[in-house]
């Protein structure tokens, strides 16, 4: 248990979208440089009103988008940007941010052969479209991390548990879910064991 | 110890004959009908090699395989119409299949 | 997936439905499919999965990058070399650390090894599913030798956590080029005696061909990558589209099928094999000298970040999305499996076909539980 | 043990094979049973050729009935598994007309009992022989019979598109 | 014969004594194919095969019998316990019944009838029947469907095999075995050259009688339907095992006698070759003499000992052969035990080079392909006959 109270107090809050540090020369500390090309642009054109930021880390581009416009981007990057491949789909949960989790989307261009991701910040109890009907793949990543983080996914054909057993309380990834607590009462149930180290 | 004549062989199938008129009267079930009539036919079939026997004339064998190959084509014919019988109707009693009653 | 609105259960039709699984002798893991037949034909198939979950995201948040390195190894435990791989190259990119040509050199030589143990486990298990026993113990007789290679270098045969971030642990021990040497010399012949049992058997073809099909936007619909995505058309592959390690230096071409059946995946994976050895021959001849590891600091802490990294595993794209916090654990560690999103296309390739079928498309689908679940 | 004792001794346990089989099958609740009882019968009745010196029969016999046929039977009971249709009643209530064809049979075999086997007045046996069996019987079906065979053959071929036609499940 | 029997049961008692040596006998050369098939699976696969149970792992079939008796013997739950005894003696029965009619040399035979083989073939199609009430018996889902599946298999192939005999009949002109056997010593010529194609459909419609790979459908493990004996353990499942080996045995032997000249010696009638007739003496000294060599090199002394008597009994059966009556009696029984010895091989080759059909090709190529070929080679084989 010692690990968990330590890392609880440490986890400093990383700034996403607060700009660069003091010394950008230090390397042991690179910032988020705003970042702007030809993909932003024709993006920020076709959604005018929707705020978009731009930035890039290590060489790789992200770009943040709002919650209620991730379908109509996701159908822009797929159709027009020709960002026709879903790579990878997951989330992160900052317990201390206002808006907790963040789903992050990385596409692929087989034509430009250049890849981006989508950052997009979800609250609690906030749901998010589905982009099954843009990516099929992205089915079965949005099932797990309903099953991992508990963010809901509407219109999304079958959502439910994919790892875990259908009936487990609890979404594991979340941080204040510690390590060492499993589901007692799922595991007496179903393995007849006292549960817990 | 009698010698073996042809009456016994008479005997044997009038018997056998009895027992699969009994099944097919008796029984409720399709299948079980059918296989009552295969005996009945096998019936016939001792009699005709019992007199072909007696009067050492190959005809009376002849015509028994005649009687078996008829037997396999009923047999064949009559599970496919309980097949099809059991896929819409779902039973095999033949007290139910009464469609054509009104 | 199979379209079973809320009102109309998956088993309400009289059809059949049969499991497969989760104890099956050819779905290679704890895979359970359940099967809803129409007579012998496959209408819809619905995979459970998650019967080797062990969280490993979540243990990562309680790892420092160093600790984290050996459970990369148990995701996918039969390519476990390109696992290690992809973790350090990701984390040596968050942390802008260069590593030295040498060890790039030995690293991609190893990976490709790798990925032919990787791929001769699954010719013999895929020829096993479809009945053709002896090729089984032909490709364990080859996978022997490559594994000596592994046990000399690191200590280890499958599991083999051989790098470390910034580089590699240990010297190549003497004799390592020799040994790799005779591999590329004897293998080539092995590969031509799979071939001569397999490819023109009269029943193996009609076991494969036109089995369990995938067209090319079907392929990049499904995400699916790797052998099964290049049998379907599609010419990409992560050494050639983002090369990393010392891919750019050697010269390799990419085997592609055209009409993505289990026929062709077999016939790209069997060339992807005679690929990896002439890289791995080229990396062995021009393995430059110099340091193994690269300036890295005594106490890993990467900045505050994220990092996506994918190199091309043996099943397909392996990629890493690190979040780091400034601190000495990662903040939140994604796994993208290969074989968890290529066995999403297990419902479409398999509809429609026999449930001898299924054996046979999962077998050419290349996965492995240890990554579906992780 | 002269050659007589052993020949009657063969006849008395086939007719008892033979007789108790079909009693059993007609009495069996599962179908299968019945149908293994018939099996039985089916081989006494073999075995009965074989005591009449027709072998070819006898070989026929085995491989149509029990090869073909009671394979077809176990075939359909088992695809329309009729375990649950043994449940019902098996018997149904026309016990009155067997019984009189039963009295009728009876009579028959007091008769006969009591008049001892001579009472049958048969043909006095013709010449021909029997003996090798198979070329005699090639010859009565391709020359005595040549057009009942071409009509058996036409008869299969109509119960071969018929039992097709009725198993097909969408035609 | 010491004493002579009374005249009635005299044509018994022979045949009764060949019966009792096969039935004794059979199960143990059943295991020794077992241990055979073994070997050479091994010897394809680039390893040993069974080597522990007894020098070079000669030991190994009584062992295997030894624990299929001690195994324990479930029945599932409800199953119809008469059938689910039955299944597996119908098919031992049955298989062992065709054996009798195998005629393994001029005078070690059981019984030949001038219908013997309409009668062999009638019998292996009983055998059928232990397929499916084994399979019905076990009362659970896919044991059923697997004997349904294998018994269409057997069903759909039994007509393209009696077409194949057919054409070898029209050569041989006889049903009963020895006679076919003299048919191709008067003709000087194997039967397999005049009906090349029938022996062919003949093997293709024997390795799919035995459920042999490529056909071994119902019992491919890898498919989820298992095949119908999965219930089966212990002692009932070594019925079907022996079943299988002696289908095995009995399908070789009449490929052999109608295709291969039974026990004839090759070219029987070239005078020149006459030394042959000393082979079976040459076979077993050449036999004593690796053993010895293997005993030689044998590490532990119980092997050592035990290969050494081996090797002592083929030399004494060898010089045994020297007397001429009993060469002349084992001289066909030699010749034939050799052929059905390569036609088994050929299985035990097949079965570990070629992949398993899919259950839908294996009955088009039962139905489509063989069927008509087979009757077009007998309706070939009528109008060359009737021309020449």
């Amino acid at each position: 248990m010692a690990d968990e109270q330590k890392k609880e107090e440490g986890a400093g809050a990383p700034a996403a979208p607060a700009g660069g540090h003091a010394n950008p020369a230090a390397p042991a500390a690179p910032a988020m440089e705003p970042w702007d090309s030809e993909v932003v642009q024709s993006l920020r054109k076709s959604f005018p009103g929707v705020d978009l930021e731009a930035f890039s880390f290590r060489g790789q581009n992200l770009i943040i988008v709002p919650r209620e416009s991730i379908l109509p981007v996701a159908h822009f990057f797929k159709s027009e940007l020709k960002f026709d491949f879903l790579s990878d789909l997951t989330a992160a949960d900052y317990p201390q941010k206002e808006k907790r989790f963040e789903v992050v989307y990385q596409l692929y261009s087989f034509k430009r052969n250049e890849r981006v991701r989508l950052k997009v910040p979800v609250g609690e109890t906030e749901s998010l479209e589905s982009v099954v009907p843009v990516w099929i793949t992205a089915d079965w990543m949005e099932r797990e991390v309903y099953d991992m983080f508990g963010i809901h996914f509407d219109h999304h054909p079958n959502l439910k548990r994919i790892l875990l057993p259908d009936e487990w309380q609890g979404f594991p990834l979340r941080k204040d879910y510690g390590i060492l607590q499993q589901d007692v009462k799922w595991v007496q149930e179903n393995l007849h064991i006292q549960s817990g180290q | 110890m009698p010698e073996i004549t042809t009456a016994h062989y008479v005997m044997l199938s009038a018997a056998l004959f009895s027992i699969g008129t009994i099944g097919v009267l008796t029984r409720r079930n399709v299948v079980i009908i059918l296989m009552s009539i295969e005996l009945i036919l096998n019936a016939v079939n001792i009699n005709l090699v019992a007199f072909s026997n007696q009067l050492m004339n190959m005809s009376g064998q002849a015509f028994a395989v005649f009687v078996i190959v008829d037997a396999a084509a009923e047999a064949a014919v009559g599970l496919g119409i309980i097949i099809a019988l059991f896929r819409n109707k779902e039973t095999v009693n033949a007290d139910e299949i009464d469609l054509m009653k009104w | 997936m199979i379209e079973t609105s809320p009102t109309s259960t998956f088993l309400d039709a009289n059809e059949l439905v049969i499991n497969m699984g989760p104890q099956h002798p050819s779905t290679h893991g704890v895979l359970r499919v359940i099967l809803k037949l129409d007579g012998e034909k496959i209408l819809g198939t619905e995979c459970v999965i998650g019967y080797l979950h062990r969280g490993v995201e979540k243990i990562a948040e309680n790892r420092t990058y160093m600790q984290f390195a050996p459970y990369v190894d148990r995701m996918d435990y039969v390519a476990a070399v390109s696992n290690g791989l992809g973790y350090c190259e990701a984390v040596e990119k968050l942390m802008a650390i260069e590593v030295p040509p040498r060890a790039k050199y030995v690293r991609t030589v190893l990976t490709e090894l790798n990925r032919i143990t990787s791929h001769l486990l699954w010719l013999g298990t895929h020829a096993l599913d479809i009945g053709a026993i002896t090729p089984l113990f032909y490709c364990f007789r080859e996978r022997e030798e490559i594994l000596k290679i592994f046990e000399n270098y690191c200590g280890a045969r499958l599991t083999t956590h051989a790098f470390r971030i910034g580089g590699l642990q240990y010297e190549t021990y003497n004799g390592f080029e020799e040994q790799v040497r005779a591999v590329c010399d004897t293998f080539p012949g092995r590969l031509d005696e799979y071939e001569m049992l397999l490819t023109n058997n009269r029943i193996w073809l009609e076991r494969t061909k036109s089995v369990g099909i995938l067209k090319a936007d079907e392929a990049i619909d499904f995400g699916v990558t790797g052998p099964v995505l290049r049998a379907s058309g599609v010419k990409w592959d992560i050494r050639k589209a983002m090369p990393y390690a010392a891919y750019e230096e050697m010269d390799f071409d990419i085997p592609t099928g055209e009409n993505g059946d289990t026929y062709d995946r077999y016939l790209v994976r069997m060339e992807e094999m005679r690929q990896s050895l002439r890289i791995a021959r080229q990396g062995v001849d021009r393995l430059p000298a110099g340091p193994i590891i690269g300036k890295v600091p005594k106490v890993i802490k990467p900045p505050v970040g994220e990092v996506y990294h994918s190199i091309e595993a043996p099943k397909g794209e392996l990629g890493y999305y690190i979040v780091s916090d400034g601190s000495t654990q990662p903040y939140r560690v994604r796994v993208r499996p290969p074989s968890f999103v290529n066995l999403q296309a297990l419902d479409r390739m398999v509809r429609g076909l026999l449930i001898a079928d299924v054996v046979a498309v999962i077998g050419t689908i290349d996965i492995v539980l240890g990554e579906v679940d992780r | 043990m002269p050659e007589s004792i052993l020949n009657g001794l063969f006849f008395y346990v086939l007719a008892v094979v033979i007789l108790g089989g079909a009693i059993m099958t007609i009495t069996r609740r599962n179908a299968v049973h019945s149908a293994i009882w018939l099996v039985v019968t089916l081989m006494g009745v073999a075995g009965l050729y074989l005591h009449l010196n027709a072998e070819f029969l006898a070989a026929v016999q085995i491989l149509v009935y029990i090869g073909g046929i009671m394979v077809l039977f176990l075939f359909v009971i088992m695809l329309v598994n009729l375990d649950e249709a043994a449940k019902q009643r098996q018997f149904n209530r026309q016990w009155s007309l067997a019984l009189i064809c039963t009295l009728v049979v009876l009579v028959e075999f007091g008769f006969f009992l009591m008049r001892g086997a001579g009472s049958f007045a048969f043909a006095e046996p013709g010449q021909g022989a029997l003996k090798p069996n198979t070329e005699l019987m090639a010859v009565a079906l391709f020359q005595d019979y040549l057009l009942p065979f071409e009509i058996a053959s036409l008869l299969l071929l109509v119960a071969i598109l018929g039992a097709v036609l009725m198993a097909k499940k969408e035609i | 014969m010491p004493f002579s029997f009374p005249p009635s049961i005299e044509p018994f008692v022979l045949p009764a004594l060949y019966i009792v040596i096969l039935v004794a006998v059979f199960p143990l050369i059943a295991g020794y194919i077992v241990l055979l098939e073994r070997k050479v699976m091994a010897d394809i696969q680039v390893r040993l095969g069974p080597m522990r149970v007894g020098p070079h792992g000669l030991l190994q079939p009584i062992a295997d019998a030894v624990k299929l008796l001690i195994k324990e013997d479930i029945i599932p739950a409800k199953a119809d316990r008469m059938v689910f005894w039955l299944a597996p003696v119908i098919s031992v029965v049955t298989a062992l019944v065709a054996l009798s009619l195998v005629p393994f040399s001029k005078y070690f035979f059981v019984a030949d009838t001038n219908v013997g083989l309409l009668f062999l073939l009638s019998i292996t199609s009983v055998g059928i029947l232990g397929i499916i009430l084994g399979g019905w018996s076990s009362n659970s889902h896919y044991p059923l469907l697997g004997a349904l599946r294998s018994t269409a298999q057997l069903v759909s192939y039994e007509v393209a095999l009696g077409f194949a005999l057919i054409g070898g009949l029209m050569v041989a002109g006889t049903l009963s075995m020895q006679q076919m056997v003299h048919a191709q010593l008067e003709q000087q010529m194997w039967f397999i050259f005049y009906q090349p194609v029938a022996f062919v459909i003949y093997f293709i419609a024997a390795l799919a009688e035995t459920n042999r790979t490529p056909f071994d459908m119902p019992e491919a493990e890898s498919e989820i339907v298992a095949g119908y004996h999965t219930e089966y353990s212990g002692f009932r499942f070594a019925l079907y095992f022996l079943a299988e080996y002696a289908n095995m045995v009995v399908v070789s032997s009449i490929a052999v006698t109608l295709f291969l000249g039974g026990w004839l010696r090759p070219f029987p009638n070239v005078r020149l070759l006459d030394f042959l007739n000393y082979a079976p003496i040459l076979a077993m000294f050449v036999l004593a003499f690796f053993v010895f060599l293997g005993a030689s090199r044998e590490r532990r002394p119980i092997d050592k000992m035990g290969l050494a008597g081996l090797g002592a009994v083929c030399a004494l059966i060898g010089l045994l052969f020297l007397v001429p009556a009993v060469l002349d009696w084992v001289q066909g029984l030699f010749w034939f035990v050799l052929k059905v010895f390569l036609v088994l091989y050929t299985f035990i080759w097949i079965r570990f080079t070629v992949p398993r059909y899919r259950y839908d090709q294996l009955m088009r190529i039962g139905w489509r392909w063989l069927i008509p070929l087979a009757m077009a080679n007998v309706i070939v084989t009528a109008i060359v006959m009737i021309l020449f």
